[in-house]
């Protein structure tokens, strides 16, 4: 096994699935000779070919339409969004027309599609190189939401996003690119879309997050567990269709419930799994469904004091830990 | 006849009229029988477009879009596809004539507008001839004006990834020149130089805004300099040179890359039967837009040319009622989807 | 006191405006000589001439631009999205831009806007012609989104909006249009923007809702009096900033709620109601938070039968407040 | 230099500039002392666009897009606009030039930069000179590519409502074309005849994407005729001609309608910091670029026109270094903004 980073894994992904299946192709702003800015696709150019690297024009509209055209002709296109702050010129053929496709056809049309976006904080990256985007996702019938915490996670969720003949928001956290490192089999393997991952054993309290935030968690755990909480970890990595079956099942050993994400609280998708929680497990409940998120401010400003303020971080997990551990 | 700014030959249309080049002195490809046959497509939809507008006012249909006007547009252009052999079309709301010429039955068509069981675009999921209708090589997704654009330049990108001769037609309004994703699609195109034609019905009109309030200039078609496109005017009204146009657009977007055709023509009716259009247009002007009835037009060109006499036009009428009767009824029969297949087909396993 | 239907409510506060402040002008697609697709601006032209009644060309993303544009310079646009399935192109500079305006510019510009959106189905308008777009705007900092009932409201809370110095999305339900009619005063009002509005007192189970959604949760409220359920309807009206106040302590009387709305259940506005009340009110609960909302697909279909079954309404309401007497 | 395509007077900046009006032989409203002034602006922007690359390097300062090869163009259009006396700027974050030239100082570069309290564009919320400075009558919201031509149509709209004379000027780079609402903006502006212009800094690169991958054509002004606009290509290294181009501009929008000024120029950098050019841009090709550094350019018109002699020159660098010393001390002892200030001015009350 290999220790590499989260954006290698990434790349490894695509470039083996590029290599298995001649369909897939990648497209967006940058990809080429520059590699991606975050040089995902370091090198496919000259692997691949320009036929199946396209460098796009700065249009995000068009790289989601174009994609989409070319997946309804059995193409398996990988768009990149260079930042997911970028997205919103593409919702409508993300949203409005990829994610209902099959649906407004009566399934005829299909849309083997990933769409590939870099989100989230933590870099100083200022109101337009932070957002999170997942919640607006989230919310949307007929596609897939997928968020990897691990270098594992993100390439064996990859690998099947590709194969999977439906649309797939990627998300990406691109503080995880080269900060969270992991260990990663030599040999194919792929992680199905769908099924959280307890990836901490415990019986006090779940904390339920995903992407970055997943490793606060885990940290938060450790220190809890010196002050004998113990605290299990479910790292969500697919959001949309969400493991409700994981989530609740822990709930109902534990009895308590700390859901933390990054993006802002306010309709985001922690109201989602309270909502289900509340339903679903009230009568197991010991105390109050708690949510740490993002307050309500458009993302994490640049200046580094209000960044810091606005994240989430190892700390105010603790903090939030030990307050549901007392209830 | 406007004439054409640029394009393929830099020609107008009218003029290779001229240029008959077979022995039915008819245009390259194309003989009597496909005229006569076109035009038993065109009296026919005509007759369903003015059936459905009767059937939104006994509330049998919910809402219609008319093809009224456009037709010469449409079924020259389909003609030319046909004959080609190797299109694929992305239309839109009001191409009901391309959609219908291009093979779907009268009674498909009224299962769809009266969202039945039995509709092939979207079994009634969707407003009426819209989804996809893959059989004849149809996309239509949305209602969203100008979201076709960028798709069908993609599906031309994978024709040529995929090195196969198809090439892409997108039909598109004058309202959806203006849509950001216009200007995307168009330039996209323009760059890789992909075999894709843009096919502007420009009526003057989104629904009620004129074209003078859309943009500043006459012909859209000028705009395709500016993306490296060819771009010609065609008089939309005009099967003939709206067939050779698109004829010899699809040879240019094979062979050299993009092409936008500019057709201009005129809508017949209301924006939809939704609308009213005596809020923003002038009697006199529909009127006067009338007096080009394409489907007259034709008819009197047919007897001109001897390719059917009165009698014939008659009966094709006649036939037309009769299908498009029939067709309603079969409409009315039809089951309306059952409501436990709502959940189907939201994701491919 | 006049019955008007919410269609005439929406032009007569506009129009009431329009004469009060003359930095207050319409734009969008067909506003002018057709006076909107929905009449909301018939006759604006004749009075307010073509300088402040702008018919633009079809493009969603620069008739929000522009509008932005004019509000820096102290105009008070009115941009009409023609249906709410078309707001996706303008996303950007609703969500991007606008929204983000004053934060981003510590307090420098001001967006005095108001962004009309008719929305929601039950008039045969299919995939894209029926979309809730609400639970979009509600996860987004920096605006307010107001969703009215009843032609009083809507009037009231639609001057309210136009005078007030941010970013307003206005959603109003289509089908409302002409189909809730109601009293509304001949003199000047205005509705406060935030507070909801308890339209039934009752003392077993609240249910809280909007828009057109709020008549079914009427109707059946009556029905279950004569089940000797005495139901309390929340009105929200404002869905943000959101009443959580009243929602808690209506929930604190009743220790039941269900949450309506004809939006996708998954991540809509009912997600954070619920965890809201999960969290607040955890110790009140007699039953657990229940939800019924549209289902999990694009919205509802063209076809009757498909649109019916997608679609909450008195009966399933009542079904739902019966389960939860019940409980 | 590039031919202009059409334009207010269609004819090339560089004639015009033989057609000297003042009696110092310089252009229409400008001295000599306006040159000086502008030169010292210059060199000012240069020293500390170059001291906060490498602040990057030493880890102060997080991200920096350079204005190195822009200033002509940035600076120019400044001149022209400042002369005019009653215009508004939309800028892009490339615009670094235009900012300090209308007025930022060197100490709130800096804090800007860094992220410190006392940055007048967003007090440290957004990346650097992003937000608003309308004491100097600039706004630019967002990094989002293109968001602010639509604003400026808006801005130039809201001026002819309220019927005053302000010109608003919209910069943008080449990528910034390819985007729909480019379209949409032009397109509305062409229709309303909207005193704005629309100032392109063709720098032939959108990060790594040359202009070649990005559109069919070689000159963006080429598009404004399909707007109705008038459409102007300019040598954007030449600050003489800058001024004259933009000045005509000016009065263009203001009496007729909308400008399209294509401002040819160079990025010597890479696209931010973040970015290494030497993955797709050759060497040999920044090398020849820089043989027309429009600072290097300014100075040897400076001397040859005896505005300034070689010892001035070196003074004005080294005010410049001395300023821009005491400003980076400014900004490192600056304190960052409060923390609980991260809710404030979410709304106007
Ligand atoms: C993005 C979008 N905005 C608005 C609408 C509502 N709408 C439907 S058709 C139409 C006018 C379209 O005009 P045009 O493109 O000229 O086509 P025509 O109907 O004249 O054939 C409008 C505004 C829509 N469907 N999509
Ligand atoms: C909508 C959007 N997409 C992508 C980006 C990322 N990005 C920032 S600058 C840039 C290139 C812009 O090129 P150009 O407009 O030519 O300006 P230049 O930097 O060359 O001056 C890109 C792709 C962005 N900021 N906004
Ligand atoms: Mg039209
Ligand atoms: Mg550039």
């Amino acid at each position: 096994m290999a220790v590499i980073s989260v954006i290698e894994a990434v790349r490894s992904a695509m470039q083996e699935e590029m290599r298995r299946d001649s369909s897939v192709f990648v497209l967006g702003e940058d990809v080429g000779k520059r590699g991606g800015v975050f040089l995902s696709t370091q090198g496919f150019l000259d692997e691949f070919g320009e036929s199946r690297v396209i460098d796009t024009p700065l249009a995000e509209a068009s790289i989601m339409g174009i994609a989409l055209g070319a997946a309804f002709k059995g193409m398996r296109p990988i768009p990149e969004v260079q930042f997911s702050d970028f997205v919103w010129p593409s919702i409508n053929q993300l949203v409005g027309e990829a994610a209902r496709a099959r649906y407004g056809s009566n399934g005829q049309l299909t849309v083997p599609m990933v769409v590939r976006i870099p989100y989230g904080g933590g870099i100083r990256g200022g109101l337009y190189h932070s957002q999170n985007v997942e919640s607006f996702f989230f919310h949307v019938p007929g596609l897939k939401v997928v968020s990897p915490g691990t270098p594992y996670d993100a390439k064996g969720l990859l690998k099947s996003a590709i194969r999977d003949d439906n649309l797939i928001i990627f998300l990406e956290h691109k503080k995880s690119y080269r900060l969270v490192r992991g260990e990663v089999p030599e040999e194919e393997y792929t992680i199905p879309i769908g099924p959280s991952d307890v990836k901490r054993q415990g019986s006090n309290i779940t904390v339920v997050s995903y992407g970055l935030m997943l490793h606060h968690c885990l940290e938060a755990a450790e220190l809890l567990s010196q002050e004998d909480v113990d605290v299990e970890v479910v790292d969500l990595r697919t959001l949309r269709p969400l493991d409700t079956e994981t989530i609740i099942n822990s709930v109902k050993k534990t009895g308590k419930i700390l859901i933390v994400h990054e993006d802002n609280l306010t309709g985001g998708v922690g109201a989602e799994i309270a909502a289900i929680v509340a339903d679903q497990a009230f009568e197991y409940l010991d105390g109050p469904i708690s949510r740490l998120c993002g307050p309500d401010i458009p993302t994490m400003p640049f200046a580094q004091s209000l960044e810091e303020a606005y994240l989430p971080n190892t700390d105010k997990v603790a903090s939030a830990l030990r307050e549901l551990a007392q209830y | 006849m406007t004439q054409p700014r640029s394009g393929p030959k830099n020609r107008s249309a009218r003029s290779s009229r001229s240029s008959k080049t077979s022995d039915t002195g008819l245009p390259r490809g194309i003989t009597a029988d496909d005229l006569i046959d076109y035009y038993k497509r065109m009296v026919l939809v005509r007759t369903i477009d003015e059936r459905i507008w009767m059937m939104n006012r006994q509330g049998k249909v919910p809402i219609a879009a008319s093809s009224q006007g456009h037709e010469a547009t449409q079924l020259g252009s389909l003609l030319a596809a046909e004959k080609d052999g190797d299109c694929f079309l992305f239309t839109y709301y009001r191409d009901l004539a391309v959609k219908m010429a291009a093979g779907l039955t009268p009674s498909q068509v009224m299962k769809s507008f009266m969202g039945k069981e039995g509709d092939p675009y979207s079994n009634g999921r969707q407003f009426p001839l819209q989804g996809a209708d893959l059989d004849h090589k149809i996309i239509q997704l949305s209602n969203v004006v100008a979201a076709g654009l960028t798709q069908a330049v993609g599906y031309a990108l994978a024709s040529r990834m995929q090195g196969d001769d198809t090439v892409s037609i997108v039909y598109f309004g004058d309202g959806a020149s203006s849509q950001g994703e216009t200007h995307e699609a168009m330039n996209f195109a323009g760059v890789h130089k992909l075999p894709v034609i843009f096919l502007c019905e420009n009526n003057h009109y989104a629904i009620s805004v004129p074209q003078k309030s859309q943009m500043a200039i006459t012909d859209i078609a000028n705009r395709a300099e500016g993306y490296g496109l060819a771009g010609v005017v065609v008089d939309g009204m005009d099967i003939i040179q709206v067939y050779e146009a698109t004829r010899e657009a699809i040879s240019h977007a094979r062979s050299q890359g993009p092409v936008l055709l500019e057709m201009k023509l005129e809508r017949f009716m209301p924006h939809t039967t939704d609308d009213d259009d005596k809020r923003y247009r002038p009697a006199e002007e529909v009127d006067n837009i009338r007096q080009r009835d394409p489907v007259i037009t034709m008819g009197q060109y047919m007897t001109e040319q001897g390719f059917l006499n009165q009698e014939q036009i008659d009966e094709i009428s006649k036939e037309a009622t009769a299908a498009i009767n029939q067709a309603t009824d079969e409409g009315e029969e039809a089951p309306l989807p059952d409501p436990s297949t709502m959940f189907d087909h939201l994701f491919k396993d």
